[in-house]
């Protein structure tokens, strides 16, 4: 063994490259690396100056309860979130002034583009819909935990895992260049045989195995942990769409796992997958690539179709117009999914049968999501509609993923896809569905269930003057892109010649400016929110008249979720309740609950996994091999211990339940025109009562 | 009651009603879930073999890396071993003792590992006679769709390993037989995979 | 109140050599299913043509038998669950295996 | 042929000095693109993109007017609106949401089939197809070969015996059906203004069909992103009247030869200004060569379905590329003596179309295990 660092050296260390060659260029590569380490530096500071190791290692990192995870899932997701937006900032300043050249080197240009697209969607995107999906589930179908609390766990640890990975290279090394899906023979070890591709492969196959059993975890919990009398139709949406994403993650993600792999191969060991000579061929990593990446959309689509389902019934004081449609439409969307990732490759020179074949199928699948608008919209009327955070995102998604929408029909047709496939129509079509359909989702949804996880508010006119910065920014940012694309600018170019396009990427970057001060907004919500949360607290647990399960607790709530399992009988079980006007009975009997240990596991499966990726980029053998036994034996091991789990007595849930019983007793229910007043303490006065 | 008949959730498992076979009913259709994933897993691989069967690249085809003797040999050692993995089901179904289902097991897994020194030797013999998967496409779709039905095999082995380890530690608990009992499905699924590989990689390679 | 686990024991032993002779069932119509596959590619009494889709048929055939011996799918209630979620990934598997050879196949002709 | 296109990779140009480029935007309201097409193919597209839009619109503008007037009309405070709190279904407005959907998307279904099978790339313009785009078809149709490098596209005219680089020349109302390939990793050649896009890929042959019917300039560019000179893979398409085009390919005939050598040259990593300079070329116009080998696109292709491992220094695009060392394999040695493919198997068929010089219309995956030693 000549280095026992493999092919790492000093020279892959970017933090000092600005001191060597200084350059605009160099100077956001080694900020970008002093950022990352210097962020990891003062959060090891922080926790060692408050003395919170100890917390953090017992309440966070080795607990095993759903909705910890489903939050730990969230920070993850917003750390890497203020990684994706500044890189997006600098490739829009960077296209501004692209005009024959631009400020950054092509090659930094690549590895920003490739960087940011697997930022987004596997390490923002994805852990926030886990996350959601996580806090949510158990308690909307009236669960303790999930139905695999350890795997759970070890799911977040391996999501993590690849996370970390796409933070090392900031400071070791470089990142690929063939963008987010990483097409070979450009990413083949013949034309770039250095660690960049290598860091993505693991990364991705890495996260890919967390996803996947995130998606086994939560289909087997939404089928076989539902309190008792909860009929599949009488679930919420949310955990209908909830379970068509656990379907699409379980059975999509192999695709991914399997070309990930084999790209490992053709790398690692001279295979002969994907590459140029001997029989490779890259158009099945094409094929298997989108085979992936279109259930992905609706993967991360679904979920926020479920929160945007849950936050019209709940801010129009109505019923969900259209269940059974609902339901019809999200599942019809989950299997055709399947039938349509030849869209991605309509220009690839296939026969115009296949081409049509699936273009059609792309066609249909607009038809169940076209219906999910109008039910949103059916829902609204004769509603009482309250103009809060979540409504404004709500009328942003209106507006804007119907022009999403819009563009993806066109880009059915294969005869007009042959015009815009891989120009900059289809980078504005993409964002145009992920952010309105996505990302406001995920906001609309954290102002909604925030408070339930953390027991209070968030403040109302910074997130509403956040909302509406999220969508002026992203209409600025990407509608003109659209344009652009017709007139020929391919995407992933870092110079244009055609002066016609620098208005529009002008406007871009200050639309790009807009979504920073948005995302600063959205920092600002939580810091003045915290320093609030006297005045924002709603520990009675009901802050917006909520329907479902989830709200019929105490916020936050106790670890075990409820105190006895509910009994449900009809769909928005909570708002029926509140409806008959019983709300908050006081069970007749309390029992022992049973919970699942604390372990190291996620940890464990973290560091080794974090370990063996690295290795395998770097071709460091030794720790290859040491990551896969340590976590191997560590595992044998834990199964040959016995692990008793934890009893929370009668007396401490009798305890806790009745204290929080009481307090609802002395509260006076608040008015809806109160909402988003101080003395909102959660204990909501129902629209729906008045009604009826 | 006297006539409620154990069969509440899988094979293998006569645990009573209750909390117990509700958590085991919920780990057996979570493992099933798992190989239905891992059936696709395998699927895809087949779908990428097909695709590239003409690959060759002038190198070694179908008709030279194929050894039917071997095949047949190590189709019968995997039936075997998924057939006597059943004799350990039932004795875990049906008698209290360990030692009984501990026996089978054992067969289950000598069994098995005649299998894979059977495969290796194939390897053995891919490699001598210059077919590398890195000499064309067909040869590494050949050795990575083989090779990842051996590498399940190996992962199940080190399964009866630690399985074995924790009967002897616990004895047959509820816990214990609804992990036997994900082993035996993971076992009998691999049988499975290998019906495809010997039918439509070797079987069909030669036709 | 749990059933004594003794008597349930006795009181299905009569079974216990019901389920030995159905995975004895399923052993020898695996043995000959795949005796079978063999003959047909290398008997020679099975025209070229026909020996592709024969190895198909017996293969499906032997797989449906060890789902239902050894793996227990049956149209009970009780897995109906799990025979959805097998015929549903047969579905996905179906549509993803298909269209790859489809699409795969015909870029081929096509390049 | 002065044009402001022309442009230099400037990594780090002080970025206010682009900003405020004064760049004269009127040179570049001549060049055509997808919105104000040269040929029938693009302006059918264009074409298509208007009607779907305005199909579309019949569902997307209810979502568009409507909702924006439901979220005021049934706001809280306005107490005159309805509220009908139990309100959740009603058949007639089911069987509209999901019926007018489903025949907008029939509609589309039909249209789109039909609009794909007749602009298919691979289909080559004849008299039928003409008529129905009411073009005027004068003279057979132009062979083009064109071959993706890093990163310029050199377009091979096999029949007139020459080669361009950096710039492609049409004759207007004569189809130009092409080839394409790569030698390096995959591309995909778009001309904006004439056709869309089809993928380029190393040791595979796309085809893309068009046609020019009215005189004047687009750009040819690569939309797939292939390193670090990818932006500068973009370089003016001319449609010229059918006199200028043989007077173009006359004037070519002193030019130098694209011989192996020479070739080799050509398919190193560098931009258009690279390969200028390798060239000792002076300006900013085109590399125009001669052709002395009339297979040399066959011969690229053939490149990487010889049965052995390319090495890295034989791989055009890989960093350790020697230009001076690589070679393109002899086609006797892979296809035959003949420089035809063997006579029986799936291949044959394939190979049976193929148009100059027995070139393969197919040269697939597939079809590697047949091909003889040599």
């Amino acid at each position: 063994m000549d280095n026992i660092f493999g092919r790492l050296t000093w020279a892959d260390v970017t933090l000092f490259e600005v001191f060597k060659d200084p350059s605009i260029d160099t100077a956001v590569a080694s900020a970008a690396a002093w950022i990352a380490v210097l962020g990891a530096v003062a959060v090891v500071a922080l926790l060692t100056f408050t003395r919170r190791w100890g917390w953090l290692w017992r309440e966070w990192l080795t607990s095993v309860d759903h909705k910890k995870i489903g939050i730990m899932y969230m920070v993850l997701g917003f750390v890497m979130f203020a990684r994706g937006i500044f890189e997006g900032v600098v490739m829009r300043t960077h296209q501004a002034t692209a005009l024959d050249g631009g400020i950054l080197t092509p090659h930094h240009w690549a590895e920003l583009f490739s960087t940011h697209g697997t930022v987004m969607i596997f390490f923002v995107a994805m852990p926030f819909i886990t996350g959601f999906m996580n806090y949510l589930i158990p308690l909307q179908i009236g669960a303790r935990d999930m139905a695999f609390p350890m795997l759970n766990q070890i799911s977040l640890g391996l999501t993590a895992a690849g996370a970390a990975l796409v933070m090392i290279s900031l400071v070791l090394g470089v990142f690929e260049t063939g963008g987010w899906t990483a097409y070979p023979p450009f990413t083949g070890a013949a034309f770039d045989p250095g660690p960049g591709p290598d860091y993505w492969v693991w990364a991705i196959v890495i996260s890919g195995f967390g996803s996947m059993f995130s998606g086994m975890n939560f289909a087997v919990t939404i089928y076989k942990m539902r309190a008792p009398g909860m009929k599949y139709l009488h679930m919420p949406v949310f955990c209908w769409t909830a379970l068509c994403t656990s379907i699409l993650l379980t059975f999509a993600l192999p695709p991914l796992t399997v070309a990930g792999l084999m790209q490992g191969l053709d790398r690692l060991a001279g295979f002969h997958f994907f590459t140029n000579d001997l029989g490779g061929n890259m158009m099945n990593y094409a094929n298997l690539f989108w085979m992936f990446g279109h259930p992905e959309v609706y993967i991360l689509i679904l979920p926020a179709y479920g929160i945007y389902s849950e936050l019209t019934s709940t801010f129009a004081a109505k019923q969900l117009y259209g269940y059974t449609s609902l339901v019809w439409a999200t599942m019809s969307i989950a299997v055709i999914s399947f039938c349509v990732w030849l869209h991605h490759f309509f220009t690839m020179g296939q026969s115009p049968t296949i081409n049509a074949a699936f273009g059609i199928a792309t066609a249909i699948i607009a038809v169940p999501t076209g219906v999910k608008v109008y039910v949103w919209m059916a829902t609204l009327w004769r509603g009482r509609i309250r103009f809060t955070t979540p409504i404004v995102y709500m009328a942003g998604f209106f507006i804007l993923f119907t022009i999403g929408g819009f563009s993806g029909i066109i880009l059915a047709n294969p005869a007009i896809n042959y015009q815009v496939h891989n120009t900059q129509f289809i980078v504005a079509h993409f964002h145009n569905v992920l952010l309105p359909g996505m990302l406001f989702a995920i906001f609309a949804g954290i102002h909604i269930w925030f408070p339930k996880a953390f027991g209070f508010r968030l403040h109302e006119t910074w997130g509403k003057v956040t909302a509406a910065l999220w969508i002026a920014g992203f209409s600025m940012t990407f509608l003109p892109l659209y344009v652009v694309g017709l007139m020929g600018y391919p995407r992933r170019s870092s110079a244009y010649d055609n002066p016609e396009f620098v208005p529009y990427m002008i406007v871009t970057l200050l639309g790009a400016f807009v979504l920073l001060t948005a995302f600063a907004g959205l920092v600002g919500t939580f810091v003045v929110s915290i320093r609030n949360r006297r005045d924002l607290a709603v520990p009675l647990g009901d802050p917006w008249d909520g329907r479902t399960l989830e709200w019929a607790t105490p916020a936050p709530p106790p670890h075990w979720n409820f105190p006895v399992i509910p009994q449900v009988r009809a769909r928005d079980a909570f708002a029926l309740e509140k409806v008959e006007g019983r709300p908050y009975v006081v069970p007749e009997e309390y029992r022992d609950i049973h919970l699942p240990p604390s372990t190291m596991a996620g940890v464990m499966c973290f560091l080794a996994t974090t370990g063996l990726g690295f290795a395998l980029t770097w071709w460091i053998w030794w720790l290859a091999a040491l990551s896969a036994v340590s976590v191997l034996i560590w595992l044998i091991g834990h199964s040959l211990r016995d692990h008793p789990h934890v009893v929370i007595p009668a007396k401490e849930v009798h305890r806790s339940n009745q204290a929080w019983i009481e307090a609802i007793d002395l509260a006076t229910p608040v008015d809806r025109d109160h909402e988003t007043k101080r003395m909102n303490r959660g204990f909501a006065a129902t629209d729906m009562a008045e009604a009826t | 009651m006297s006539n409620a008949k154990p069969m509440n959730a899988h094979p293998g498992m006569n645990l009573g009603y209750g909390e117990g076979a509700h958590d085991a009913e919920v780990k057996v259709f979570g493992f099933w879930v798992f190989l239905m994933s891992d059936l696709v897993t395998f699927g895809l691989v087949f779908a990428i073999f097909g695709t590239m069967v003409e690959a060759t690249a002038g190198g070694p085809g179908p008709r030279e890396v194929t050894n039917l003797h071997s095949v047949a040999i190590q189709t019968a050692l995997l039936l075997g071993s998924s057939f006597a993995f059943s004799w350990a089901s039932l004795s875990m179904k049906y008698h209290e003792g360990r030692w009984r289902t501990l026996f089978y097991l054992s067969f289950a897994a000598t069994s098995a590992l005649g299998f894979l020194i059977i495969e290796f030797l194939d390897f053995r013999h891919w490699i001598e006679i210059g077919a590398v998967p890195q000499r064309s496409g067909y040869l590494s779709a050949l050795w990575a769709l083989v090779g990842l039905h051996g590498l399940h095999v190996a992962a199940g082995l080190l399964w009866v390993g630690a399985m074995t380890a924790q009967i002897l530690i616990f004895g047959l608990t509820d816990d214990i037989k609804s992990r036997v009992t994900r082993l035996g499905l993971y076992w009998h699924f691999l049988d499975i995979v290998w019906v495809g590989i010997f039918s439509m990689v070797f079987l069909a390679g030669i036709a | 109140m749990k059933p004594n686990i003794k008597t349930m024991v006795r009181s299905v032993t009569g079974e216990e050599s019901e389920e030995r002779s159905f995975y004895s069932l399923g052993l020898v119509l695996s043995i000959l299913l795949t005796v079978a596959s063999f003959a047909t590619v290398i008997s020679g009494l099975v025209p070229r043509d026909w020996m592709i889709p024969g190895l198909i048929v017996l293969a499906i055939v032997q797989i449906v038998v060890h789902l239902r011996i050894f793996l227990h799918i049956d149209l009970s209630r009780q897995k109906r669950e799990d025979l959805l979620m097998l015929l549903f990934t047969v579905l996905l598997l179906g549509i993803m295996a298909f269209g790859t050879l489809w699409i795969m196949s015909n870029l081929a002709v096509r390049m | 042929m002065q044009s402001p296109r022309r442009s230099r990779l400037r990594a780090c140009r002080a970025p206010l000095g682009a900003l405020l480029a004064i760049v004269p935007a009127a040179a570049w309201a001549d060049i055509a693109n997808f919105l104000d097409p040269l040929g029938p193919i693009a302006r059918f597209q264009r074409l298509e993109l208007i009607w779907a839009s305005v199909l579309i619109l019949i569902a997307v503008l209810p979502v568009l007017v409507g909702a924006p007037w439901i979220l005021w009309r049934y706001r809280r405070s306005n107490r005159d609106a309805g509220y009908a709190p139990g309100w959740s279904f009603n058949t007639r407005l089911e069987i509209a949401m999901w019926g007018v959907p489903v025949l907008i998307v029939i509609a589309l279904g039909i249209w789109l089939t039909q609009a794909t099978v007749r602009i298919d790339p691979y289909r080559e313009i004849d008299l039928e197809m003409a008529e129905g785009f009411d073009i005027r078809l004068e003279g057979p149709p132009v062979a083009i070969d064109t071959v993706g490098l890093d990163w310029k596209w050199l377009h091979i005219y096999p029949d007139e015996g020459i080669a361009t680089v950096g710039e492609l020349v049409v004759p207007v109302d004569r189809p130009v059906t092409m080839r394409l390939t790569t030698d390096t990793v995959m591309q995909s050649f778009m001309a904006p203004g004439l056709a869309g896009q089809i993928y380029a890929m190393p040791g595979m042959v796309t085809r893309l069909n068009f046609i020019a019917d009215r005189v004047g300039e687009t750009f040819a560019e690569n939309t797939q992103y292939n390193g670090p000179g990818f932006a500068e893979q973009r370089s003016p398409v001319r449609a010229v009247p059918r006199d200028e085009y043989i007077l173009w390919t006359a004037a070519a005939t002193g030019a130098p030869p694209l011989d192996e050598r020479a070739y080799a040259r050509l398919a190193a990593s560098g931009t258009l200004d690279e390969a200028r300079e390798a060239f000792g070329q002076e300006g900013d116009g085109p590399l125009v060569f001669t052709l002395p080998d009339r297979r040399l696109f066959l011969r690229i292709v053939a490149r990487y379905v010889t049965g052995e491992a390319i090495a890295p220094e034989n791989q055009p695009g890989s960093p350790v590329y020697d230009p001076e060392t690589a070679s393109l394999p002899d086609i006797a040695v892979v296809f035959g003596e003949n420089g035809r493919p063997p006579s029986t198997g799936p291949a044959s068929d394939a190979f049976a179309q193929g148009g100059i010089c027995g070139a393969p219309a197919a040269l697939t995956i597939a079809n590697l295990g047949e091909l003889p030693d040599g």
